[in-house]
């Protein structure tokens, strides 16, 4: 496995995380280049459809990251987001999705070093669970065909 | 059931209600819905243990709306249907008269909805001890092995959408699976286009899903689908003070408490 | 078919150092729709942006992709730059090169690719992108002010000096509000009715400023820039025109024993009253419920002796309605009364007072001249006792806030008792003392020090009466607890300033937020403190949280400047980043079912509802609606909504599908 | 009419003559109390200091044997009992693994089904209804009802009357021709616990409320609380000592004071029993 | 060819499956998961189920699965490069245990398939599956193979039908076609001479319920009727009925693209579903479920018929056994042939 390395994809706010993100860079810190950030104006639009799409995909991991309660740009998004949180993470783990390779987190406009650490420590631990073969053995392509299933 | 009918033929003479929605025998000893428009009609209904289809399915369907005001021959599982729908929005008591069944099989009038609320919330959702024990089950397997279980599970569904027929809260125009730009959920019954639909269907569920089996009992294939919605109900209950349905509309997921579980995030 | 230009930019060494930008620009050439790619020195430069206007008009490009810094740093930059173009300025996005990749990973292959990744998904973003309109809102210039207090006075100036119309609403006959009510105000001791009265002038004669008293909100409509009320002027049962405030009537009035609202319950009231001398406006109202006219039928001296016949029973309130661009909410607060505190006796010790009624004692123009008399009796306290904290900081009794102001007014009780009663003894119970504020310690070191006030810091258990006095029970923590028992002739309860009744009606009313003690909730507890969650309602004062005079007075004119900002343009354009609902051909209409639970979910009551009807006007469907003047862009109505049937500009469904697609694969 | 009955070690030990006249007054009024078989004690006053577990299974099985001997009410006179019943009754409902556990411990299954009456709402529900026409001899005396802490106390859990200033003994009174005075020490703590280890400092407590009570003319004391009684009655002498005088106020048993009212016989009201003579 | 009778012993049949698997054959056949009997394939004997009326799904998947890829595709800078499916990789399929009423479907599926255009894939399917029908000693209340011209024993579309013989579980075999001596050339000691038995005898009995000559003459005057409201009023609109049906061949044609590949796939649809008909307008023809509901009698027992020359039912049900709503088209159809024009 040295030579694997994990696909993740990072779903953030516009408001917190990425700007977190961007003092990181800003403060020069360094952290690993797998992560691929993808912007939203707040974590309440970021839909559960997506994540499982950056499954489909070939993702290995996955961090979802917005701002801390209460400081939700919007004043409430994030609180919505984070009981749609519960109960996504609640039935991916009942499906056997492995919500190791989920990572959730609160990271606000000034925490550049904690985005940095995320991103470190997510890649770190997907490189030990290995890439997600599980999950794309059933996205498998090209498809074949399904007939008395 | 005599009464049922007498007073269902009263609602129709009076044209009090337009249409009365009840169970009539079907093949093979089964039951099945019934329209009763004309008081004769009334005379086919019937009411026994057979009578497990969730008619709720059918008060939000544009041909029947359209017939004028519904009488709905609820029993408990129905009830709570017709409350969530209320407070989607999608009954009232302009359009709708509930004629309850108790757990006790005795008829029951309902001046309005809030009546059939206060009825209903006397009751809490209970999962049968058989489904209990199925998801305590899936519960101790390893993450692995419940991905296969239920990869197996759902590889015999072939996507005809029994399930969201049945189920009174899938009265949406339109299924996200019936979105195509982007196309959310494959549209092809593979391995992939299965796990994604049912996921889908179990969150759009979340917190609104009464736990009335009709899913399950609707698939021609005996899948266990309904085991992901009373996971839900489980979790719900486990998170935020569980599911009730209630005309107010605050519901479960549109909704948060600053105490919500955090613990789970970095 | 799209027509795409990527332009990579070097940021200097700042990305070049460790990104191969020149193999950027080449990948990205190869994708689908992209017709120009280049990589620049410095993009943010004049020449740099003329490479991407050239490349617009030249290639006809119908997107731009800039591959540099963060897009909070330049997009506008960039967004302008197309625009002079000729390209609409939404058709751009910006690839976060430096920020998120070049200056957070090592010179590398691996960089390099992730370089060329993060610009293929805005490439692929951008062929779902649309040109987009800012959205332009007209502007009423007029401001509706609830509340005449201070802070209601303060902004309603503030704003009608800033030369904007103001329509400032007071519930009581008088604005005035509780400030009016105070004797000297800390930590300069200086007349609280003399500095406020003139202000309260300037009200009334302000040419910008329409003024109604005994008046309330009775509903609202719009949205920002664009309110509609409706008052509710309540009837004075007087002809204001011809009332010329001689007072005949007020002296002549039989009913004279009604408990004064402004003297809380320690002076009296005729039916027909001014509630102070220096009430403004200075006319009197009827108080209907009192007045033995309207109760028993007979009466009517005020009619006879008023010399201008200005009493008109039968008046009715009336609805006055207006149109409103903004709203600034200055509803003040209110405090316990004594009777919500079982171990003092329910309210039953006359003498048990609040810190409000000590304040008309000590008033110069309160029931008692400004001599501190105990209620009871009339007699001078010889012992007096404060107690902070009656109610605050106590999550038994419901309010674990601390009402700020109590410390403060406490020293300054003591201390003017200390000044009229000579010799007397005064002592104060406290948890801690909160003298956060300019001169504010000095003050409370002066009381304590100066004056010798008695500071005692533990908890009062229990107040009874024996032998005339009051018996209040603590503890000296500072002793190690040891129990205090105090004699008095008065005590003086600091009760908890709590959110006005009602206040929880008027934030529905007005669709605000209001928190768990129904005190209105500010918008950004940091960053928007008088902003409400709902877009051109404003908060001043003690209505948001217990405040004292200058954090009102500065919130005040911190809400009349963002009133005023608002007003300096005729329309006011937004960013078009918001929700909308899909429409589709009958007899659909839209996809969207009306199940309405996205108006929960929406931080901005910006979702209401729409009938879709027929020519005959019947109603096919009622759906939901995006108000474009409310919505701020969240989008968590768009990731909740079962059917898809709510997008979001900018980040709408297909951009933010494809983009994740394109991260993925190449 | 029959409720379950459970007395608690006082009212079969030191205030026998509480339970007796609880017995009495309930006779007189056709209410029979049927003592729960196999009872134990509540845990009161140390168990809830010592072990959280142990003072909820000590009531829980009193409640279990109430429910399985198929009692719907039981009649609670002792004021520690009726909290630490009512307060287990309550955690048990809050917290069902407690419940679980508890009922493990106990080898008996708990439904929660039983409600428990303290002695004030027993006399409100069966007695107070046919009081008045019942009174025979007016308790015609000035009387200052103290409630002590326990009948009120935790206030969110009990939920029974005023904490700070409960007027329920009072109404009472009233109703059998008493004057109840108002005074400030009905809820003043009394020393309890300490009636047998620290005598002196009963003495200057309960001295308080005695002092208070005798100065606003008060001619009897009238309590709910067993310890409250013995505090007030049997610790007499300290009081007297800590006032430095002689107050002979006699200390009364609601039950009691009805009792004389509805012209039950005073022995069988066992007023013979108390320390302070009961002259009135 | 003219059909060989031959008769089977009872436990041949297992000897026979054996033989065909080790000619490395694959078997699909009725097997029983969550309680329900639907065709997959056979590793061992013991996985098939014997004792059924009829299986909840029909025997179609197997030339025409749910989901097939029809090509591959990816996008490169000189152009696109199509891989179309490899015939070759058709397997060998032997259907185990199909009833008449589905070997019938076959017929009338091929009907479809080969109407204005010839279906590569589908034909090739077909032509690579050899059907061992079995007779149906058991019949049901949803049962009206009779009524619209078939028979619990009507060896139509086997290649071997098995019929029970004896009371002691032992077979009629019926070979019918090349493909049928090919298999039983196999294991030619099992099949022994003599198969003169009269089968009628061990035949479900399926009584006569309506004539869908009859059925089919009304359609063309009821197209405007009410009836298919009321008719319809049940029905939720899934579609359950289409994909049990051995004869319902709709398909929906999907392009799975990642990145610049992807596969383009046919699988089921239905007529069902509201969006079947939706066009990108927001039109919708069928706008409502009566009108779905029509178009499904109408394609069975009108359309077909004129376009095709065969019925597209063959009775066996199975549409009202997997109805959520008890839909009973026997019902439906009896009062359709009573209907008054």
């Amino acid at each position: 496995m040295e030579d694997f390395e994990p696909k993740i994809v990072a779903f953030v706010c516009n408001w917190c995380t990425y700007a977190g993100a961007d003092l990181t860079g800003t403060s020069r810190i360094k952290y690993a280049s797998n992560v691929r950030i993808i912007r939203f104006p707040c974590t309440g639009r970021i839909d559960y459809m997506l994540l499982i799409k950056a499954f489909d995909e070939g993702a290995d991991g996955i961090i979802v990251s917005g701002c801390h309660p209460n400081d939700c740009h919007y004043t409430s998004g994030n609180f919505h987001a984070r009981r749609r949180w519960i109960m996504f993470r609640a039935l991916c783990n009942f499906v056997g999705i492995d919500i190791r390779r989920i990572k959730f987190s609160w990271v606000s406009a000034a925490e550049g070093a904690k985005w940095a650490d995320i991103v470190n420590s997510t890649v770190s631990s997907i490189r030990e669970l290995g890439p997600y073969d599980e999950y794309k053995k059933v996205a498998g392509r090209p498809v074949k065909e399904v007939a008395h299933g | 059931m005599d009464d049922l009918i007498k007073r269902a033929k009263e609602l129709l003479e009076s044209s009090r209600v337009k249409v009365v929605i009840g169970y009539e025998n079907g093949t093979d000893g089964k039951t099945r819905a019934l329209f009763a428009e004309k008081p004769g009609d009334a005379d086919n209904l019937v009411f026994n243990s057979r009578c497990i289809m969730n008619l709720a399915a059918y008060v939000t369907k544009k041909e029947i709306r359209n017939k004028g005001k519904m009488a709905l021959i609820a029993t408990l599982p129905v009830m709570r249907a017709v409350i969530q729908l209320a407070s989607e929005y999608q009954v009232n008591d302009d359009n709708l008269l509930v004629l309850g069944i108790t757990p006790e099989s005795k008829l029951i009038e309902f001046k309005d909805l809030a009546e059939v609320e206060k009825f209903v919330h006397q009751f809490q959702i209970e999962i049968d001890s058989r489904n209990k024990e199925m998801l305590d089950k899936i519960e101790k397997m390893t993450p692995s092995e419940r991905w296969d279980f239920w990869i197996q599970e759902l590889s015999p569904c072939f996507k005809c959408y029994a399930c969201r027929a049945a189920c009174p809260m899938c009265y949406c125009s339109r299924c996200t699976v019936d979105f195509n730009q982007p196309q959310w959920i494959p549209v092809p019954s593979h391995e992939l286009g299965n796990l994604e639909w049912h996921i889908m269907r179990a969150i759009h569920l979340a917190g609104r899903c009464i736990d009335c089996d009709a899913c399950y009992n609707a698939c021609p294939l005996a899948i266990p689908l309904n085991l992901l919605t009373k996971r839900m109900l489980q979790d719900a209950r486990e998170n935020f003070g569980g599911y009730q349905p209630s005309l107010k509309a605050d519901h479960l997921m549109s909704t948060f408490k600053p105490e919500d579980k955090d613990n789970f995030i970095l | 078919m799209s027509k795409i230009g990527v332009f990579v930019c070097h940021c200097g060494e700042n990305i070049s150092a460790t990104v191969d930008c020149a193999k950027v620009a080449e990948t990205a050439a190869k994708y689908e729709g992209v017709t120009f790619s280049v990589d620049y020195k410095y993009m943010c430069s004049d020449p740099g942006q003329s490479i991407i206007k050239n490349a617009i008009k030249e290639k006809g490009l119908t997107g731009v992709v800039v591959g540099s810094c963060s897009p909070r740093m330049h997009e506008p930059t960039f967004r302008k730059a197309c625009a002079e173009a000729g390209l609409n300025p939404y058709m751009c996005e910006m690839a976060n090169l430096r920020e998120h990749c070049s200056w957070v990973h090592e010179k590398a292959e691996s960089t390099t690719e992730k370089a060329i990744d993060l610009v293929r998904v805005l490439v692929e973003k951008v062929k779902y992108n649309q040109s987009l309109d800012a959205i332009k809102v007209p502007v009423t210039k007029t401001a509706l002010v609830i509340g005449g207090g201070i802070a209601g006075i303060q902004t309603s100036l503030d704003i009608a000096n800033a030369g904007h119309k103001v329509i400032l609403i007071e519930k009581d006959p008088s604005i005035g509000g509780h400030m009016s009510q105070l004797s000297e105000t800390f930590p300069t001791l200086d007349c609280s009715q003399c500095i406020l009265t003139p202000r309260m002038v300037e009200v009334a004669q302000h040419p910008n400023i329409t003024l109604y008293t005994y008046a309330e909100l009775e509903s609202l409509e719009g949205f920002i820039g664009n309110f509609k009320v409706k008052i509710r002027r309540k009837s004075k049962s007087i002809d204001e025109k011809l009332c010329t405030g001689c007072g005949m009537c007020t002296i002549k009035c039989p009913n004279k024993k009604i408990p004064s609202e402004f003297n809380e319950g320690l002076g009296k009231r005729t039916a027909i009253y001014v509630p102070f001398p220096q009430a403004v406006p200075n006319k009197p109202v009827i108080d209907r419920i009192n007045c033995t006219y309207y109760t028993k039928g007979k009466c009517r001296i005020c009619e006879k002796v008023c010399p201008t016949q200005a009493i008109r029973f039968d008046q009715e309130d009336q609805i006055v309605e207006a149109e409103i661009g903004a709203i600034v909410v200055a509803t003040g607060f209110a405090v316990k009364q004594p009777d919500f505190f079982p171990e003092y006796g329910y309210g039953k010790y006359a003498d048990v007072i609040t810190g409000l009624q000590f304040e008309r004692l000590a008033s110069a123009s309160g029931p008692t001249l400004g001599e501190i008399r105990r209620p009871s009796d009339g007699k001078i306290p010889e012992k007096i006792v404060f107690l902070s904290c009656a109610g605050s900081r106590d999550e038994a009794k419901g309010i674990p806030y601390c009402s700020k102001i109590c410390c403060m007014y406490i020293a300054k009780h003591a201390m003017l008792y200390q000044h009229k009663v000579h010799g007397g003894k005064s002592y104060v119970f406290y948890m801690d003392i909160r003298a956060g504020g300019k001169m504010y310690e000095e003050f409370v070191r002066r009381a304590i020090e100066d004056d010798g006030v008695n500071y005692i810091r533990g908890r009062v258990s229990r107040i009874y009466e024996k032998n005339g006095k009051l018996i209040v029970k603590g503890a000296d923590t500072l002793l190690n607890a040891m129990p205090v028992e105090i004699e008095a002739d008065m005590v003086v309860l600091a009760t908890a300033g709590i959110a006005n009744e009602g206040a929880e009606e008027l934030a529905q009313k007005l669709h605000v937020s209001y928190d768990s003690y129904h005190f209105f909730a500010e918008a950004h507890p940091k960053l928007k403190p008088v902003e409400t969650n709902t877009a051109g309602i404003f908060l001043a004062g003690a209505c948001q949280a217990p405040r004292d005079i200058p954090e009102s007075v500065a919130m005040a004119s911190g809400a009349a400047v963002k009133v005023a900002g608002l007003f300096s343009q005729d329309e006011l354009t937004r960013e078009p980043l918001i929700a909308f609902v899909n429409r589709q051909a009958p007899p659909v209409y839209s996809s969207c079912v009306g199940c309405f639970l996205c108006v929960s979910a929406c931080p901005y009551q910006a979702i209401e509802k729409e009938e879709i009807k027929n020519r005959n006007g019947e109603v096919l469907k009622t759906v939901a609606r995006v108000n474009p003047g409310l919505c701020q862009g969240c989008g968590t109505c768009v990731a909740f909504c079962r059917t898809k049937s709510i997008d979001i500009q900018g980040y709408t469904h297909e951009q933010v599908y494809s983009e994740v697609m394109a991260l993925l694969n190449d | 009419m029959t409720l379950g009955f459970y007395p608690g070690c006082s009212l079969k030990g030191s205030s026998r003559e509480y339970a007796e006249s609880v017995l009495a007054v309930a006779g007189a009024f056709d209410i029979f109390l049927e003592e729960i078989s196999d009872w134990n004690c509540c845990g009161a006053t140390a168990a809830h200091n010592i072990n959280r577990e142990l003072s909820v299974a000590l009531p829980a099985r009193i409640l279990s044997l109430a429910e399985k001997q198929g009692f719907e009410e039981i009649v609670v006179p002792c004021a520690a009992c009726f909290s630490r019943l009512t307060v287990t009754k309550h955690e048990l409902s809050a917290d069902p693994s407690l419940r679980e556990r508890i009922c493990e411990i106990n080898k008996m299954d708990y439904k929660g089904s039983v409600r428990i009456l303290n002695i004030i709402q027993m006399l409100d529900k069966y007695v107070t209804p046919s009081l008045e026409s019942r009174v025979t001899k007016p308790f015609d005396h000035k009387v200052a009802c103290y409630y002590g802490c326990y009948l009120v106390r935790p206030h969110e859990i009990l939920k029974f009357d005023r904490e700070e200033d409960p007027q329920s003994m009072d109404d009472l009174m009233l109703k059998i021709g008493a004057t109840p005075i108002d005074w400030a020490f009905k809820t003043e703590c009394c020393g309890a616990g300490l009636s047998v280890s620290r005598t002196r400092s009963v003495g200057r407590l309960s001295g308080k409320i005695i002092s208070d009570a005798v100065d606003r003319g008060a001619e009897a004391m009238v309590v709910v609380c067993p310890m409250c009684h013995s505090n007030l009655d049997m610790r007499r002498d300290a009081i007297n000592t800590f006032l430095g005088e002689k107050i002979g106020i006699p200390v009364l048993y609601v039950t009691q004071a009805i009792g004389l009212a509805v012209g039950i016989d005073r022995k069988a009201l066992a007023l013979q029993r108390h320390f302070v003579k009961v002259t009135i | 060819m003219n059909i060989e009778k031959r008769y089977i012993r009872k436990g041949s049949l297992e000897k026979l499956f054996e033989i065909i698997k080790s000619d490395s054959r694959t078997v699909v056949g009725p097997s029983a998961r969550n309680d329900k009997i639907s065709f997959k394939k056979i590793e061992k004997y013991s996985e098939i189920t014997a004792d059924y009326i009829q299986t909840t799904q029909s025997a179609k998947e197997t030339a025409f699965p749910r989901t097939e890829k029809i090509l591959d595709y990816s996008k490169n800078s000189d152009g696109i490069s199509v891989i179309g499916t490899d015939l070759n990789e058709i397997p060998e399929i032997v259907l185990w245990g199909v009833r008449p009423c589905d070997t019938i479907g076959a017929g009338e599926l091929s009907a479809i398939f080969n109407w204005d255009y010839r279906d590569e894939i589908y034909n090739n399917r077909k032509s690579h599956i050899a059907v061992l029908g079995f007779s149906c000693s058991k019949a049901d209340e949803y049962c009206f193979c009779t009524s619209v011209g078939g028979n619990p024993g009507s060896t139509e579309g086997s290649d071997i039908l098995f019929t029970r013989a004896g009371d002691d579980g032992d077979y009629l075999a019926e070979i019918m076609t090349e493909k049928g001596l090919q298999i039983a050339s196999l294991a030619p000691d099992l099949f022994e001479k003599d198969g003169n038995v009269d089968k009628s005898g061990y035949l479900a009995k399926v009584p006569v319920k309506f004539d869908r000559e009859q059925v089919r003459e009304k359609l063309e005057k009821l197209f405007e009727s009410g009836m298919w409201v009321d008719q319809s009023l049940k029905c939720l609109g899934c579609g359950a009925c289409a994909y049990v049906c051995p004869t319902c061949a709709c398909f929906d044609i999907q392009d799975e693209a990642h990145g610049r590949s992807g596969s383009r796939i046919r699988c089921w649809d239905s007529c069902g579903f509201s969006i079947f008909t939706l066009h990108t307008s927001g039109h919708n023809p069928r706008e409502v479920q009566s009108q779905r509901w029509r178009q499904r009698i109408m394609h069975k027992f009108s359309y077909m018929p004129d376009r095709l020359a065969v019925y597209g039912c063959t009775g066996c049900g199975r549409c009202s056994r997997a109805c959520p709503a008890d839909m009973n088209i026997l019902e439906q159809l009896i009062s359709i042939q009573e209907a008054i024009v």
